[in-house]
C-alpha cells in the first residue's frame, strides 16, 4: 500500500506523454491503474473485515517523528475502494468528456496527483504525512476547477476554493502541531488510543478548534460552505470526483478518524452537531430553488456532508452505521448523477433544469441512470440510499441530547433532497421535450459506463445488504467507534415508525415536486441571502483587506526618500538611545590633559559644522566640510595620531577636490525646503545619543586591551617601529586586504558609471 | 578633553542627519561625507585620548614608551578613512548619474518606487 | 587550513581574472561559471569537514588569537557559504543566457565573485572589525551591480540603496567602536569570554543596542526595510535573485551570530513584536503590488520575520528553525527572482495586468515557477512547509501563540500572493500578443537545478534539520567555537 | 585654474611629491607613512598636474596607466598574502629575508600603495577628464 501513493504520482506524470501517444484510448488504458488498485483493496478486504489491518511504516523525519507510514483499517479501505473505483470510471468518463479539451493530457496529470495524494490521505497512519496530502488535494482542486483557466470565472472560483480550503489547512497544522506535543506521537494508530488522556490536555480546545476549522472547510461546512457550489466551474468529471464523492469528505473522513482521540467531550458535541445541523438544512433549502444542474447537486452535497458532520457528532455506535451508510450511498448516487447531468449537457446542450425535458428517449442509458440514482438519493426501497435514510433517522431519534429537534431538522431536509432527486433524476427525462435538446443524442459508452456502473452500485449494494455491512460497513464503522459495531443493517425490519417516516418523507418529496415551480419561487430569496452571506462576506473581506493593505503599504513605503531617511534614522537612534546608560556616564575620562590646541580643534570642528547646517550652496558647505576634516585631523595630530593626521589630511583634500567637481553638476533647487520639525527632532536625538555615546567609549577600559600584544611584538617579531603600520600590513593585514578590494571595486564601479554616461547625454540632446 | 570630543561628535552627527533629511540631493551626499567624521571620530577616541605619545617605537628599543596610545583603533581609522572616501567618491558619482535621470534635486525621486 | 582559506581565495582570484580577461560574453561566462563551480566544491568540502571533524578555525598571519584575525568556521557558518555558493554557481550557470550587454559592459562577473568573497568573508570571520570589512565588500560589490544597467530605475533607487546601506554601515562602525573601548578586543570568542565576566555585559549594552540596528537595517526588518523594496526590482534579474538571496541573508547570519555568541541574553517581547511586524507588513504589502519582482521583494522583508521570529524565541529549537527556514529560503527565493526572469521574458515585462497565458508555453516553465511558488507558500513537502512546520512549532512550544498565529496568517497570504501570480501571467489569457522569446538553456538548467534543491530540502527535511539543530546547538553551548578559536587555554 | 604659477609650481611639485610619497610608503613601517597615506600623496600629485596642465598631461607623465594600478597593487598585495602557503604557513604571515629589512608585510604595503594610487588618481582623472569634454 505503501507504492500506491509514488505510484500513481509517477502514472499521473506519465500522463500527458501517454496521452499524446494513445488519443482516445488513453482514458481506458489510463484507468486500469486505479482499477488495478481497486481490485488490490477488494481483494485485501476480507481479510481487513476479519480485523487484519496490514500496516507499512518507515522512517522519513525522525527529528520530528515524521513516519512514511500507511495503514489499511477499516475506514481507510473503504476509502481506497471510492477513491480508486470511482476514481478508474472517472478517467475512462473523462477521457471521452473532454476528449477535445486541449488540456486532457494535463487534466489526467492533475487527476491522478489528487488521487494519489487522497490514496495517501486516506491511508496515512502519520498526522504530518495526512497532512502533505491533505496539502495536494487543495493544490490540485485548483488545478483541477480552473482547468478552462481562460474564464476568469473560473480562475476565481479556483483562487476561492483554494483559499478557503488553505486557510483551514494551515489551521489544522497548528492543530496537529499541538496535538502531536500533547499525544507525544504523531502516528494516528497511537493518538486515537488516548483519547481521555487528551480530552483532559489543557490545549485540547485549540487542538479540537484548529483541526474543526481544517475539516469544516475541506468539507464545506456552513459558513465555509460556499466554495463548493462555486467550483462547479471545474469541469464535470473533476467535479463527479473530487467535489461530490471523495476531496469534500476528507474533512468528514479526518473527523471519524480522530473521534476516538477527540470525539465523546461537550465541546466535540455541540460544534458537530450545531455545524452538521446548520449546514444540511442550509445546503438543503438552497438545493430547492437552483436550476443548474449541477449546482443543485453542489448544494444537496453540502446538505449530505452536513448531515455527515452532525452523525459524527451524535457519537453513538449507530450514529456510526448511518455516518458510513450515507457516505457509501451518496458516493455513489451523487457521483452517478454529476456524470448524469455531465451527459445531459454533452448530449443536450444545457444544464439548466428550465430548458430540460423529454429526454427519455433520446438519451435511454442516461435515463436509467439518472433514475436509479435519483431513487437512491430520494431514499427510495430498496436501494442503498433508503437503508442511508432509515439508519439516519433511527440515530436522529435515538440521540442522546435534542432529538426533538435534530430529528425534525433532519427529516425536513431528507424531503428537500427528495424534491432535489426528482428534479435531477426524472425530469429532465420526462415529458415533453425542452428547448434546448432538440437534436439531443445519448453518450457514448465510455460515458454510459460511469453513471450506470455507480447508479447499479446503488442497488446491488441495497439489494445485498448482508455481506455489504458485514465487509464494508461494520469494518469501518468499528474504526469510528474504536470498538464494536452494531449490526442488523436490513431493508425490511417491519412496519416500524421508521418506515412511515421513510414513506412519509418520500411523499412529501413528490408533493413538493408537484408544487414545485412554487417551491422554487418560494425559495428564490434564500439565494439571494446566500449572495450576501458567507461567500460576499468572504470575498468582501479579502478586497477590504487587500485594499486596506495597498493603502498601508502606499502610505508606508511610499516612495519618498526622506521619509525613509527620517525612519530609518529616528528608529534607530531610538533604539539606542534606550540602550545608553544615562545614570553613569562619567564625563571625565582617564585622559586628563587638556591640550588648548585640542580644544580649538574640537570647536573648530563644532563651528565648521555649524556652518554646515546653514550653507546654502555647495561652495560654502565644501568649504565648511574641509574645515571640518581639517579640525578632525587636529585632533588626530593632538592625540598621538600622526598617521591618521597625514591621512586625514590628504583625504580632506582629495575630498575637497571630489565635491568641487561633482557637485556643481547636480541639479539645485528652485528654493531650498525648510527644515521640518521631525527632521530637526531626529537630528537633535541623534547628535545627543552620539554625544552620549562618545562618552561612553571614551570612559571606560576595564580590560587590557589586546594593543598591548601589538606593542610587545611589533619590533621583535614584525621587525616595524610604527605599530600602526605593522598592524594594517601583518598584524591584521586580512582588513586591509579587504579594504582595498572595497577600493578597486570602488573604483572599477565609478569607471562603469562614467562610461553609461555619454550614451545618455547623447539621448539627452537628441 | 573628553566633553570637548563627545560635543564634536554629537554636534557632527547632528549636522549630518540634518543635512541628510533636508530633502536635497546634494545636501544628502554631503551629509554622508559629514557623516563618517563622526563615526570615525568616536571610533578614535574610544580608545582613549592620549596627548602626545604615538605608538611607535623609538629606534634601538623594543616596545613604545609606557603609556603612549592605543594603536589599534588608529589603524581601524586610517582605513576607515580611505574606505570613506572610496565609498563618497562612489556616491557622488551615482548622485551625479541619477541626477542626469531624474533632472531634480527632490530626493523623493531617488526612492526606486515608480512613478 | 585550506578548506578555511579557498572560498575566500576561490572568488578572489577569479574576481582578478574576470577584471583582467577580455570583456567578451563568452571568456566572461567561462571565468564565472568555472570560478562558482569551484567555490561550490569548496563550499561543499567546507561543509562536510566541519560536519565530521568540528569547528575549524586559522589564524591569519599566523598570529595567536585573538590578536591576530582569525577565520572560522562552525556548522552554521559552515552551512551558509555551502548554500551561498550553490545559488551563486546558479546564478553564474544563469547569467550565461542574460543580454550581452549586462554581462559584458556591467562586468557582472568580476562583481558578483566579489560580491560572493564579501558573502563568504563574512561568514567565516571571527574578528568583528573583519566582518565590517567583508560587509563593506558585499556593500560596494552589490552598489555597482545594482547600478551598471546606468537605468534611470536603476540609477534614482541606488541613491536610495546607498545611503540607506551607509547609514547601516555607520551604525556597525560605532558600535565596533563602543565595543572596543569597553572590551578592548575585536575577536569574536574573545569578546564573549570578556562579556562572561561581571559587569562587561552592562557596559557592553550600547554597542549591542548599535549592531541590533546595524544588522536589523541590513537584514530587512520592520520598519527600516525601506531600501529593500525600492532597490531589488530594478537590477537584472541575475543581480536581484543573487541580492534576493545573500544579501539579507548575511545580516540575518550577523544577527544569529552576535546575540547567540556575544549576547546570548534573549530580547524577548520586543524582538518578537518586530519579527511578527516585519512577517506581517511584508506579506500584506506584497499583497497589494502588481509587479512580479516587487511582489517578490516584500516577500523577503516577510520571510526576514520568519527567521528573526526563530532567534527571538531565543529557544534552540527556535534557532534551528530559523537556521532552516534560512536554508530553504535562500534557494527558494533567489530561484523565484531567476524565474522571475523567465516570465518577464516569456511574457514581455513584469506587471501582473500586462502578462498572460505563459501556462501555454509549456510545463517546463510552469512547474519551474510552481516549485519554488509552492515551496515559499508553505505547500507540503517542499522545503518552505518544512521550514514554517518547525517555526511553527517552535513558537508554540515558546508559548509565543500571537506568533504562532501570525506565522499562520501570514503563511496563508504569502498563498494568495503565489497563487495570483499564477492567475495572472500563467492562466489569465494573453492580453496582447508576447514575444516569443527564447528562455535560454543554462537559465533553465540553473532554475531546474534550485527546484531540484527545493524538493530534496523537503524530501530529505531530516538531514537539513540534523544540521540546523547541531548548527543550534554550536550556537547554544560555544565552548567547541571557543576552543577552536582561542585554543585550548581558554 | 591654468595659471603660470600654478603650472610652474606643479612641474616641481610633481616630482617632489612623488618622491615624497616613496619615501612615506618606505620608512611607514617604522615611522608614519605608510601605503595608504603614500599612495594618496602621489595621487594628489597627479590631481595637482591635471588641475595646471590637463587631465591628459597627468596621464602622460605615468608610463603605464592609472587604471593598471589598481590590478598590479591588488595582485602585489594578494600574492604577498598567499605565498606563506607556499610553506604551509596560513596567509598573510610575514616572511623576511635575513636581516628583516625585507619582507612580505613590505611587499603588501606596496601593492597597498599601488592601488590606492590607482584608484584615487583614476577616480579624479576621470571625472576631471568629463568636465573638460
Amino acid at each position: 500500500m505503501e507504492w500506491m501513493v509514488p505510484f500513481v504520482f509517477g502514472v499521473g506524470a506519465l500522463a500527458p506523454a501517454l496521452h499524446t501517444r494513445l488519443r482516445v484510448w488513453s482514458g481506458p488504458v489510463l484507468a486500469l491503474v486505479p482499477a488495478g488498485i481497486a481490485l488490490y483493496a477488494a481483494a485485501r478486504q476480507p481479510a481487513i473485515s476479519d480485523g487484519a489491518v496490514p500496516e507499512f511504516r518507515a522512517s522519513w523525519i525522525p527529528s520530528l517523528g515524521i513516519d512514511w507510514a500507511f495503514r489499511q483499517d477499516g475506514l481507510s479501505n473503504l476509502f481506497v475502494l471510492l477513491v480508486a473505483g470511482i476514481g478508474a470510471l472517472i478517467v475512462v468518463y473523462a477521457g471521452a468528456y473532454l476528449r477535445e479539451h486541449p488540456r486532457l493530457g494535463r487534466f489526467y496529470a492533475f487527476l491522478f496527483v489528487f488521487m494519489g495524494a487522497m490514496l495517501g490521505l486516506v491511508t496515512a497512519d502519520d498526522l504530518f504525512l495526512l497532512f502533505v496530502f491533505w496539502e495536494l488535494t487543495t493544490v490540485s482542486s485548483f488545478l483541477l476547477i480552473a482547468l478552462d483557466h481562460e474564464k476568469e470565472a473560473a480562475r476565481k472560483a479556483a483562487l476561492q476554493s483554494l483559499l478557503v480550503t488553505a486557510a483551514g489547512g494551515l489551521a489544522m497544522l497548528a492543530g496537529f502541531i499541538l496535538l502531536v506535543d500533547a499525544a507525544g506521537t504523531s502516528a494516528i494508530s497511537q493518538i486515537v488510543l488516548q483519547g481521555e488522556s487528551l480530552r483532559a490536555h489543557a490545549s485540547y480546545p485549540w487542538i479540537l478548534a484548529l483541526i474543526l476549522l481544517g475539516a469544516f472547510t475541506k468539507s464545506a461546512q456552513v459558513p465555509f460552505h460556499f466554495w463548493l457550489p462555486a467550483a462547479m466551474q471545474a469541469p464535470t468529471p473533476a467535479s463527479a470526483y473530487l467535489h461530490s464523492s471523495t476531496m469534500v469528505k476528507a474533512g468528514v473522513f479526518l473527523l471519524a478518524r480522530l473521534s476516538p482521540a477527540l470525539g465523546g467531550s461537550d465541546a466535540w458535541a455541540a460544534t458537530l452537531l450545531v455545524v452538521g445541523a446548520a449546514t444540511t438544512l442550509l445546503g438543503g433549502l438552497l438545493a430547492l430553488s437552483q436550476d443548474d444542474l449541477k449546482r443543485l447537486l453542489a448544494y444537496s452535497t453540502v446538505s449530505v456532508l452536513g448531515l455527515l458532520t452532525l452523525l459524527l457528532g451524535l457519537g453513538t455506535p449507530i450514529a456510526a452505521q448511518a455516518f458510513v451508510v450515507t457516505l457509501l450511498a451518496h458516493a455513489f448516487y451523487k457521483g452517478a448523477l454529476f456524470l448524469v447531468a455531465g451527459n445531459v449537457d454533452h448530449g443536450a446542450g444545457s444544464r439548466l433544469l428550465s430548458q430540460l425535458g423529454g429526454l427519455r428517449e433520446a438519451m435511454p442509458w442516461t435515463a436509467a441512470a439518472a433514475l436509479l440514482a435519483g431513487l437512491s438519493m430520494a431514499g427510495g426501497p430498496p436501494l442503498f440510499g433508503f437503508l442511508a435514510k432509515e439508519t439516519a433517522y433511527e440515530a436522529v431519534l435515538e440521540a442522546p441530547v435534542g432529538s426533538w429537534l435534530l430529528a425534525p431538522l433532519v427529516i425536513g431536509t431528507a424531503v428537500t433532497l427528495v424534491f432535489a432527486a426528482i428534479r435531477v433524476g426524472l425530469s429532465p427525462f420526462k415529458g415533453e421535450l425542452g428547448e434546448a435538446a432538440r437534436d439531443a443524442h445519448d453518450a457514448g459508452p465510455a460515458m454510459r459506463l460511469g453513471p450506470l456502473v455507480l447508479a447499479t452500485t446503488g442497488v446491488l449494494a441495497g439489494l445485498l445488504v448482508g455481506p455489504a455491512e458485514r465487509l464494508l460497513v461494520a469494518p469501518a464503522a468499528s474504526v469510528v467507534l474504536q470498538g464494536e459495531a452494531p449490526t442488523g443493517l436490513a431493508l425490511w425490519h417491519g412496519f416500524t415508525p421508521i418506515l412511515a417516516l421513510s414513506l412519509l418523507t418520500l411523499a412529501a418529496g413528490a408533493f413538493l415536486y408537484r408544487h414545485r415551480e412554487r417551491v422554487v419561487a418560494a425559495a428564490a430569496p434564500g439565494m439571494a441571502f446566500e449572495r450576501r452571506g458567507p461567500a460576499w462576506l468572504w470575498d468582501r473581506g479579502w478586497e477590504l483587506g487587500l485594499a486596506a493593505a495597498a493603502r498601508g503599504a502606499h502610505a508606508f513605503q511610499n516612495g519618498s526618500l526622506r521619509r525613509y531617511l527620517v525612519v530609518t534614522l529616528g528608529v534607530g537612534f531610538a533604539v539606542v538611545a534606550l540602550s545608553l546608560p544615562l545614570s553613569d556616564l562619567r564625563a571625565a575620562g582617564p585622559t586628563a590633559d587638556t591640550p588648548i590646541v585640542g580644544i580649538a580643534a574640537s570647536l573648530l570642528v563644532v563651528f565648521a559644522a555649524a556652518v554646515m547646517a546653514r550653507a546654502r550652496t555647495p561652495f560654502l558647505a565644501v568649504a565648511a566640510l574641509g574645515a571640518v576634516g581639517f579640525g578632525v585631523s587636529l585632533l588626530f595630530l593632538m592625540f598621538s595620531a600622526p598617521d591618521l593626521a597625514l591621512t586625514q589630511l590628504v583625504v580632506e583634500v582629495l575630498t575637497v577636490v571630489l565635491l568641487a567637481l561633482v557637485l556643481p553638476r547636480l541639479p539645485r533647487p528652485a528654493k531650498p525646503k525648510p527644515a521640518r520639525a521631525v527632521a530637526i527632532g531626529v537630528a537633535v536625538l541623534g547628535g545627543a545619543t552620539m554625544a552620549g555615546a562618545s562618552l561612553v567609549a571614551m570612559a571606560g577600559e576595564p580590560f587590557e586591551p589586546i594593543s598591548r600584544f601589538f606593542e610587545e611584538r611589533s619590533v621583535i617579531e614584525a621587525h616595524g617601529r610604527n605599530i600602526v603600520n605593522v598592524i594594517l600590513v601583518d598584524f591584521r593585514a586580512l582588513d586591509t586586504l579587504g579594504e582595498i578590494t572595497v577600493l578597486a571595486v570602488t573604483a572599477l564601479g565609478i569607471l562603469t558609471l562614467l562610461r553609461r554616461r555619454r550614451p545618455s547625454d547623447a539621448e539627452v540632446q537628441a | 578633553m573628553t566633553l570637548f570630543v563627545a560635543l564634536a561628535i554629537g554636534v557632527v552627527y547632528g549636522v549630518s542627519i540634518l543635512l541628510l533629511l533636508r530633502g536635497s540631493l546634494w545636501q544628502l551626499l554631503v551629509g554622508l561625507g559629514l557623516l563618517s567624521h563622526g563615526a570615525h571620530l568616536l571610533l578614535f577616541a574610544g580608545g582613549g585620548l592620549v596627548a602626545s605619545a604615538p605608538p611607535l617605537v623609538a629606534e634601538g628599543a623594543t616596545q613604545p614608551a609606557a603609556g603612549s596610545a592605543d594603536p589599534l583603533p588608529q589603524a581601524l581609522v586610517l582605513t576607515a578613512i580611505v574606505i570613506a572616501f572610496a565609498v563618497l567618491a562612489f556616491a557622488l558619482v551615482l548622485g551625479d548619474r541619477a541626477a542626469a535621470k531624474a533632472r531634480t534635486d527632490d530626493l523623493d525621486a531617488y526612492s526606486g518606487e515608480p512613478g | 587550513m585550506s578548506v578555511l582559506v579557498a572560498p575566500l581565495g576561490i572568488p578572489l582570484v577569479t574576481a582578478l581574472l574576470a577584471a583582467a580577461a577580455p570583456r567578451r560574453a563568452g571568456v566572461q561566462h567561462a571565468i564565472g561559471v568555472t570560478g562558482a563551480a569551484l567555490l561550490f566544491v569548496a563550499a561543499v568540502r567546507l561543509l562536510l569537514h566541519v560536519h565530521g571533524e568540528g569547528v575549524v578555525a586559522v589564524q591569519m598571519g599566523d598570529w595567536p588569537a585573538p590578536f591576530g584575525i582569525t577565520l572560522v568556521a562552525d556548522l552554521l557558518s559552515a552551512a551558509m557559504v555551502a548554500v551561498s555558493a550553490a545559488v551563486g554557481l546558479a546564478v553564474a550557470i544563469y547569467a550565461c543566457a542574460e543580454p550581452r550587454e549586462t554581462i559584458e559592459r556591467g562586468s557582472f562577473v568580476c562583481f558578483s565573485h566579489i560580491l560572493m568573497l564579501g558573502v563568504c568573508g563574512a561568514f567565516l570571520t571571527g574578528d568583528l572589525f573583519n566582518l565590517y570589512v567583508w560587509f563593506e565588500v558585499m556593500l560596494l560589490a552589490s552598489f555597482v551591480l545594482l547600478v551598471a544597467s546606468g537605468e534611470r530605475s536603476a540609477v534614482t533607487s541606488g541613491v536610495a540603496y546607498v545611503a540607506l546601506n551607509l547609514l547601516a554601515s555607520a551604525f556597525f562602525l560605532v558600535a565596533v567602536g563602543l565595543l572596543y573601548s569597553q572590551l578592548g578586543s575585536l575577536n569574536l570568542a574573545d569578546l564573549r569570554l570578556r562579556l562572561d565576566l561581571p559587569g562587561a555585559r552592562e557596559a557592553a549594552g550600547p554597542a549591542a543596542a548599535f549592531l541590533l540596528v546595524a544588522f536589523g537595517i541590513k537584514a530587512g526588518l520592520f520598519p527600516v526595510f525601506f531600501w529593500l523594496p525600492a532597490s531589488y526590482p530594478t537590477p537584472a534579474f541575475a543581480v536581484s535573485a543573487l541580492f534576493a538571496g545573500l544579501l539579507t541573508k548575511v545580516g540575518v547570519y550577523a544577527l544569529l551570530r552576535m546575540f547567540t555568541l556575544l549576547f546570548p541574553d534573549p530580547i524577548g517581547g520586543p524582538l518578537v513584536a518586530v519579527a511578527v511586524a516585519t512577517m506581517a507588513t511584508g506579506v500584506l504589502a506584497a499583497a497589494s503590488q502588481s509587479h512580479v519582482r516587487r511582489i517578490l521583494s516584500f516577500h523577503i522583508v516577510s520571510q526576514i520575520g520568519y527567521i528573526v521570529l526563530g532567534l527571538a524565541l531565543a529557544t534552540s529549537l527556535g534557532v534551528a528553525s530559523a537556521i532552516f527556514y534560512t536554508l530553504h529560503h535562500i534557494v527558494t527565493k533567489t530561484n523565484l527572482f531567476l524565474v522571475g526572469g523567465l516570465i518577464a521574458r516569456a511574457g514581455g515585462g513584469e506587471s501582473l495586468a500586462r502578462l498572460g497565458g505563459i501556462s501555454a508555453r509549456g510545463v517546463g516553465l510552469s512547474l519551474l515557477f510552481a516549485i519554488p511558488a509552492l515551496s515559499l507558500a508553505g505547500i507540503p513537502p517542499l522545503s518552505g512547509f518544512f521550514a514554517k512546520l518547525f517555526l511553527i512549532r517552535a513558537s508554540l512550544q515558546a508559548e509565543a501563540f500571537v506568533a504562532a498565529g501570525a506565522a499562520v496568517g501570514v503563511g496563508l497570504l504569502t498563498i494568495f500572493s503565489m497563487a495570483k501570480i499564477w492567475n495572472e501571467a500563467f492562466w489569465k489569457a494573453a492580453p496582447e500578443e508576447a514575444p516569443d522569446l527564447r528562455l535560454g538553456r543554462a537559465a533553465v538548467i540553473a532554475c531546474a537545478g534550485l527546484c531540484v534543491l527545493t524538493v530534496g530540502i523537503g524530501i530529505g527535511a531530516e538531514v537539513v534539520w540534523e544540521l540546523a539543530n547541531d548548527a543550534a546547538r554550536q550556537l547554544d553551548d560555544p565552548q567547541e567555537y571557543l576552543r577552536a578559536v582561542l585554543g585550548d587555554g581558554s | 585654474m591654468s595659471s603660470v604659477i600654478l603650472r610652474t609650481a606643479a612641474r616641481y611639485m610633481m616630482p617632489l611629491l612623488l618622491l615624497f610619497s616613496v619615501f612615506l610608503l618606505w620608512r611607514g613601517h617604522h615611522e608614519p607613512g605608510g601605503g595608504f597615506a603614500g599612495g594618496l600623496v602621489a595621487a594628489t600629485a597627479f590631481v595637482l598636474v591635471a588641475f595646471s596642465e590637463g587631465p591628459a598631461a597627468a596621464r602622460r607623465s605615468l608610463p603605464i596607466s592609472t587604471w593598471t594600478l589598481i590590478p598590479i597593487g591588488l595582485g602585489l598585495s594578494s600574492v604577498s598574502a598567499l605565498l606563506p602557503l607556499l610553506q604551509g604557513l596560513p596567509p598573510l604571515t610575514g616572511l623576511w629575508l635575513p636581516g628583516d629589512k625585507l619582507g612580505t608585510p613590505l611587499l603588501f604595503d606596496a601593492g597597498v600603495y599601488a592601488t590606492v594610487l590607482g584608484v584615487v588618481a583614476s577616480v579624479l582623472l576621470a571625472l576631471m577628464e568629463e568636465e573638460t569634454s
